[in-house]
């Protein structure tokens, strides 16, 4: 078993130090209280992720594709996103969705994949969407979103609206065909996109290193004339400061940026995958002493906004919360069969009209519990 | 560019505005109508596309309208679905259907599913344009003719004008399609027919095939470039005393099965006529639609006359093409079983 | 994975072996047979398939053999032909057929044609395995049927196996075959069907179809996973007096055509069953051969009973795919007709 | 009209000074009779180009897709490869074909795509192949053949044979999905490829330029990991000698190279193209004093290699061996028609034997004089 050895954290500042303290060059100038939502976000996160895992385990939901590690990446990069900014998703995103105030309620129907599901339970859990906040459509093909946001900032750019997106893909996704065609239109029209690159280290089995012979993911960006950095993903004060630099660069330069986040995958791939197959438990390990929540509730301690009463309360607070929204999600009926048959086209065509009747009249009527 | 003789006699207007230029009137005008609306893809700004489909366009509506793009079809669709997503009604241009392969995942995977899967999220209104079809000495990637592999994937429609009318006509009520809309342009015809065009903007609805002859004993469908072919076979099969219903599909998908089996149950008898190859080619869905709804009225198994299931040869291409020649026995045994 | 179970009824032999072992037997039976074959995927090595299909290769032939490839399907595949040009025989796997759309590219303009447009000089004799089908709860991107799109494609070969014996035969057949093979795997059938696997080698030849269960009264053609489910409605019909004559096709295409006509002309009856969308799916191909071969013979309008003209459905999937209640009415009303 | 501006020779080294002397530190050492050969085949691929595109204004042949201005960069990098070697080319590099010792005659057979074409008269002209002179096969979908010529070297590589790989393509090519994955296998498997980008500057009307942001196309080679440099495309003497290093570097360290070489595109894209659509004459008029032939020669008449008569006597050679194959390629029959249906697959399965015999005993047979 080999494991990666060049994506190290070498050369990558951090902003919280193994005391708690800052390192204010590296660090965004928020209050404290900004500081416990940063944390707090995680903290759902995480422990929205465990629940969801044991549903699965249980049966009672089909999938899911959690963050276990890589909550700073994600919640330091989409808080330090102005409102009026778009976020394309990869999947393991949901923590990114609901600091955006997408209510638990609906993030849950879609793991239930019920009738309230905001995807009409047509996908599997977890490729959730909102246009209301501003937040695209996870699909599976890996890459696919990347070229998509681009052309999503180059039409706001000709509208002249002063939005930035920001597309999140991991390592692997760098060899898909979208990520060299995104970042070579957006270097060559000055699209005003964040390329976010959520190294996470592993593309299912595959190590980051032999995923690509190159130094690191963020060099990759010079080939397209786009800048680049890395941030230390399991930073959240880092993370969040380099991408609100990332973001007066991409308005002010009128051109994109790419940011590696380097962080690392605690979990497996998804509740699919058992990693024991390929990665060593000490690579893990080693990896936990970097945990992310540990760092900035080490930091928040450190300033006094940050106890352990705070944080029992706080996860109960969201313990409590979804066990509300599980309850409901899976009381909640399917879609309703006719529901197949929309959104194929804006107007349903003859030949759909058909088939829905043959669905509704057919076998299914006569024996409704067939499954 | 092989014009047979046979294209000019057959469309019986008068000769005015060839199928280039009607495009290009149409693109023109929903440029001007909507600012929404944006031309993308390679070589359509500066030198007006290979075609001269967009030529005169980006003069006139600025690079930021009619863009040029680097050498990635995926890329231009990608890019085009962001932009429908933000709003903009994107016109993309593949510059031969040949060349619409490094796109296949962003149309198949994406934009025919983005509406379904984002629950109604995000529609993704934007209109693929392509050259298809044989006969202009382009060999196996300048000729063929893809549209089966779209009309298998759900979420698009297909559409494949015949003539310049209805090319301006049919582009302009796809780019005001809240679907995604795969244009096909038949390459040999784009120089070859002449008609009138009016000069000012109409629309022709989509899914609604044409009867461009009537007749009574044989029903033949087609549409782009053989659907020429096929009138000239129709006009043989008259000599010989057999009367041939022309149908021009015109929207390959959804596509009219009413005027379809409308025709049929008056006839009795089909036949089909494309260029794709014969195998799973849209052929094979018609005569199937055809024994589904009409099989009682069927006198004689449908027939299909296609390209042959091999790659698109070069120097031999008007063998492989379904011509007249290959139709005409076609009809005349189909009259006769 | 829900192994309805009926599939363990279906099938009368004594498990033993499931689709999985009989599939990773015959990949290590050719690596340790030829020392030119490859295999090579995301996730094939280290993790032996994300369905553990190439479980323990890597262990067994070095990674030089079994070779864990970046996320790119369109370089696995341009790789695997430059690999078959050397001489090689490389066995490509693409995670899941929904994936295989980056790679179309390079599996449709370029290994299809690689012999014909090359005048012979360059075969590219590989083979591409993907799993395919729904009912694993994959929704949109796990659970697809692309095949139509392959078979429309002039150069290549579709094999898809229903069960553990046939597979392991077939495999080796591909793998030998000096066509490029797509060699789809219905994943619904990996551990829910077993039987008796000889251990040894043995082939089974490409392009023939079988008779699953011999009938009079109507035939149904089924491939992969639908296989069980048109054997569960035919034991229903049979309840109700209709005798079905059930036919594994095993080889897309090039297709059996002998087979199904021997059959369709002693029944006159034919109902198809697939999963992939009804439109200009492989249904539509085999209806219209049916009727092209054997016109007079049929007695009642074939019919399709396939998945329907929707993107694939998450949470209702088992009211998209074609089971034996869908199956069981197309059957008794052909029958009826 | 705008012009590449960024794609300039600044920093590039020659070999062949504008006096007809040589830098040696960027020259091979190779005899005179080695330099004339290297004139000579460039000479005859220009004579045939300008022959080629006569013809095909004369309605003779369909199409030709030409090399003028380039020929250096296409003979100095295919004449340095060794005879084990393999070349996956492009479209424009008939130069390289013919190189090689693939017949004139069966060239002009290819152009005319008659019956004796080695491709049976199945693709366009100018889409050649040879097996027998380790030469792939002319594909029209840009950059296909960069990722098979990578499964090509590697498959060498574990067969270990000592051979490597050339590839040709175009700066637009590098936009495509191939050059990503294609250049990522490589750098991962450390494949024996010589990745070759003809930059002309042009593809069809898109100025380099807007074909990408970065710098220059070797530097998108990094993001791979692979190494690579830029040479004077117009000057052969230049090109040889960075491909015999790159050779021995490929070799020598079991990696693959880029080299982008710096030329022009002096004609139109093909026959089918008029430049004087997107492109100022001036430009064309700056790059004519870089022409690699007249560099050359002054070179080969500087040594005494080479005068007037030497000039003339080479080019009626080939005009005169031209003729002879025009004549007899012109003369020759189209494949028969039975052709159209082998090599679909290895053996003719029965709906393709079903098809030939209907097009044989079809109206094809009662009308021979159809086209
Ligand atoms: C085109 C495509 N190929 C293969 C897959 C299967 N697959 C799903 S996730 C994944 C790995 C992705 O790795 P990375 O991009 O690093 O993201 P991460 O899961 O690590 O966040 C693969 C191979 C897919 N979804 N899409
Ligand atoms: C996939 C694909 N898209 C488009 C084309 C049409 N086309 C042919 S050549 C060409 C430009 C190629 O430019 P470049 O790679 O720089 O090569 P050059 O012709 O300059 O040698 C284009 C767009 C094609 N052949 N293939
Ligand atoms: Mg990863
Ligand atoms: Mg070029």
């Amino acid at each position: 078993m080999r494991r990666p050895s060049i994506f190290l954290r070498e050369g990558i500042p951090t902003a919280i130090r193994p005391d708690g303290t800052l390192d204010r060059t590296h660090a965004p100038d928020i209050s404290t209280e900004r500081k416990r939502e940063l944390y707090v976000a995680m903290l759902r996160t995480r422990v929205i992720d465990g629940r969801l895992e044991r549903l699965q385990r249980q049966g009672r939901i089909g999938f899911h594709i959690g963050s276990l590690g890589e909550e700073a990446s994600i919640l330091g990069s989409a808080m330090a996103m102005g409102a009026q900014d778009w976020i394309f998703p990869c999947y393991r995103e949901f923590g990114a969705l609901l600091s955006r105030g997408f209510p638990l309620q609906s993030y849950v129907d879609n793991m239930f994949a019920n009738a309230n599901d905001i995807v009409k339970g047509r996908q599997m859990p977890d490729h959730y969407t909102s246009r209301a906040h501003r937040f695209g459509s996870v699909s599976s093909p890996i890459g696919t979103q990347i070229s998509q946001a681009v052309g999503f900032a180059w039409a706001a750019k000709l509208k002249r609206d002063p939005i930035t997106v920001a597309v999140y893909f991991g390592d692997g996704a760098t060899s898909s065909h979208d990520f060299h065609t995104g970042l070579n239109f957006a270097g060559v029209y000055g699209a005003p996109v964040l390329f976010l690159c959520r190294n996470n280290q592993w593309a299912i089995s595959l190590p980051s290193n032999e995923q690509t012979a190159s130094q690191n993911f963020a060099e990759k960006a010079s080939s397209y004339g786009v800048a680049a950095k890395r941030c230390d993903g399991n930073d959240v004060l880092a993370t969040y400061h380099t991408i609100t630099e990332a973001l007066g660069y991409i308005q002010r330069e009128k051109k994109p940026m790419m940011i590696e986040m380097l962080t690392y995958r605690m979990g497996g791939h998804s509740t699919s995958d058992d990693p024991r197959a390929y990665r060593v438990d000490d690579e893990v390990d080693r990896w936990a002493k970097t945990d992310p929540l540990v760092r900035m509730r080490r930091h928040l301690e450190h300033l006094g906004g940050w106890n352990e009463t705070d944080e029992s309360e706080a996860k109960q607070a969201v313990e409590q919360e979804l066990s509300q929204c599980i309850e409901r999600a899976e009381a909640a009926p399917p879609p309703e069969l006719d529901t197949m048959f929309d959104d194929v086209y804006q107007t349903r065509p003859p030949h759909l009209q058909q088939q829905a009747s043959q669905l509704i009249h057919g076998p299914r009527a006569v024996d409704p519990h067939l499954r | 560019m092989v014009p047979a003789p046979w294209i000019l006699t057959c469309v019986k207007t008068m000769p005015k505005k060839n199928l280039v230029t009607a495009l290009n009137e149409g693109l023109r005008s929903e440029l001007a109508e909507n600012p929404d609306v944006v031309v993308l893809g390679e070589d359509v700004g500066r030198v007006g596309g290979v075609f001269r489909v967009t030529a005169g366009l980006q003069e006139e509506f600025g690079s930021d309208r009619v863009i040029d793009t680097p050498l990635a079809e995926g890329g231009i669709i990608g890019a085009a679905i962001g932009m429908a997503m933000y709003g903009l009604r994107p016109i993309a241009e593949i510059q031969f259907s040949d060349f619409i392969f490094p796109a296949f995942d962003q149309i198949v995977s994406e934009a025919a599913k983005y509406r379904y899967r984002s629950g109604g999220e995000f529609p993704i209104p934007m209109v693929i344009r392509a050259p298809v079809g044989g006969g202009i000495r382009g060999g196996h990637y300048h000729s063929q003719s893809p549209e089966a592999l779209f009309i298998h994937t759900p979420g698009l429609k297909v559409v494949c004008p015949s003539n310049p009318y209805d090319a301006k006509g049919l582009l302009k009520s796809a780019v005001k399609d809240n679907d995604t809309v795969m244009f096909f342009e038949p390459k040999r015809v784009y120089r070859a027919v002449k008609m009138e065009v009016p000069d000012g903007p109409y629309e022709i609805p989509l899914s609604q095939a044409k009867v461009v002859r009537p007749g009574e004993d044989v029903t033949v469908i087609a549409w782009g470039a053989m659907l020429f072919e096929a009138l000239a076979a129709a006009e043989s099969a008259q000599q010989q005393g057999v009367s041939t219903e022309v149908l021009d599909l015109r929207t390959l998908w959804p596509v009219d099965v009413e005027s379809i089996m409308q025709s049929v149950r008056k006839t009795g008898r089909v036949v089909v006529v494309h260029e794709a190859p014969k195998t799973c080619g849209f052929g094979a869905e018609l005569l199937t639609l055809v024994s589904e709804h009409a099989f009682l009225h069927l006198q004689a198994p449908p027939k299909r006359v296609t390209g042959w299931d091999t790659p698109f040869p070069y120097r031999l291409e008007q063998e492989y093409l379904p011509l007249q020649h290959r139709i005409l026995p076609a009809l005349l045994e189909t009259a006769a079983y």
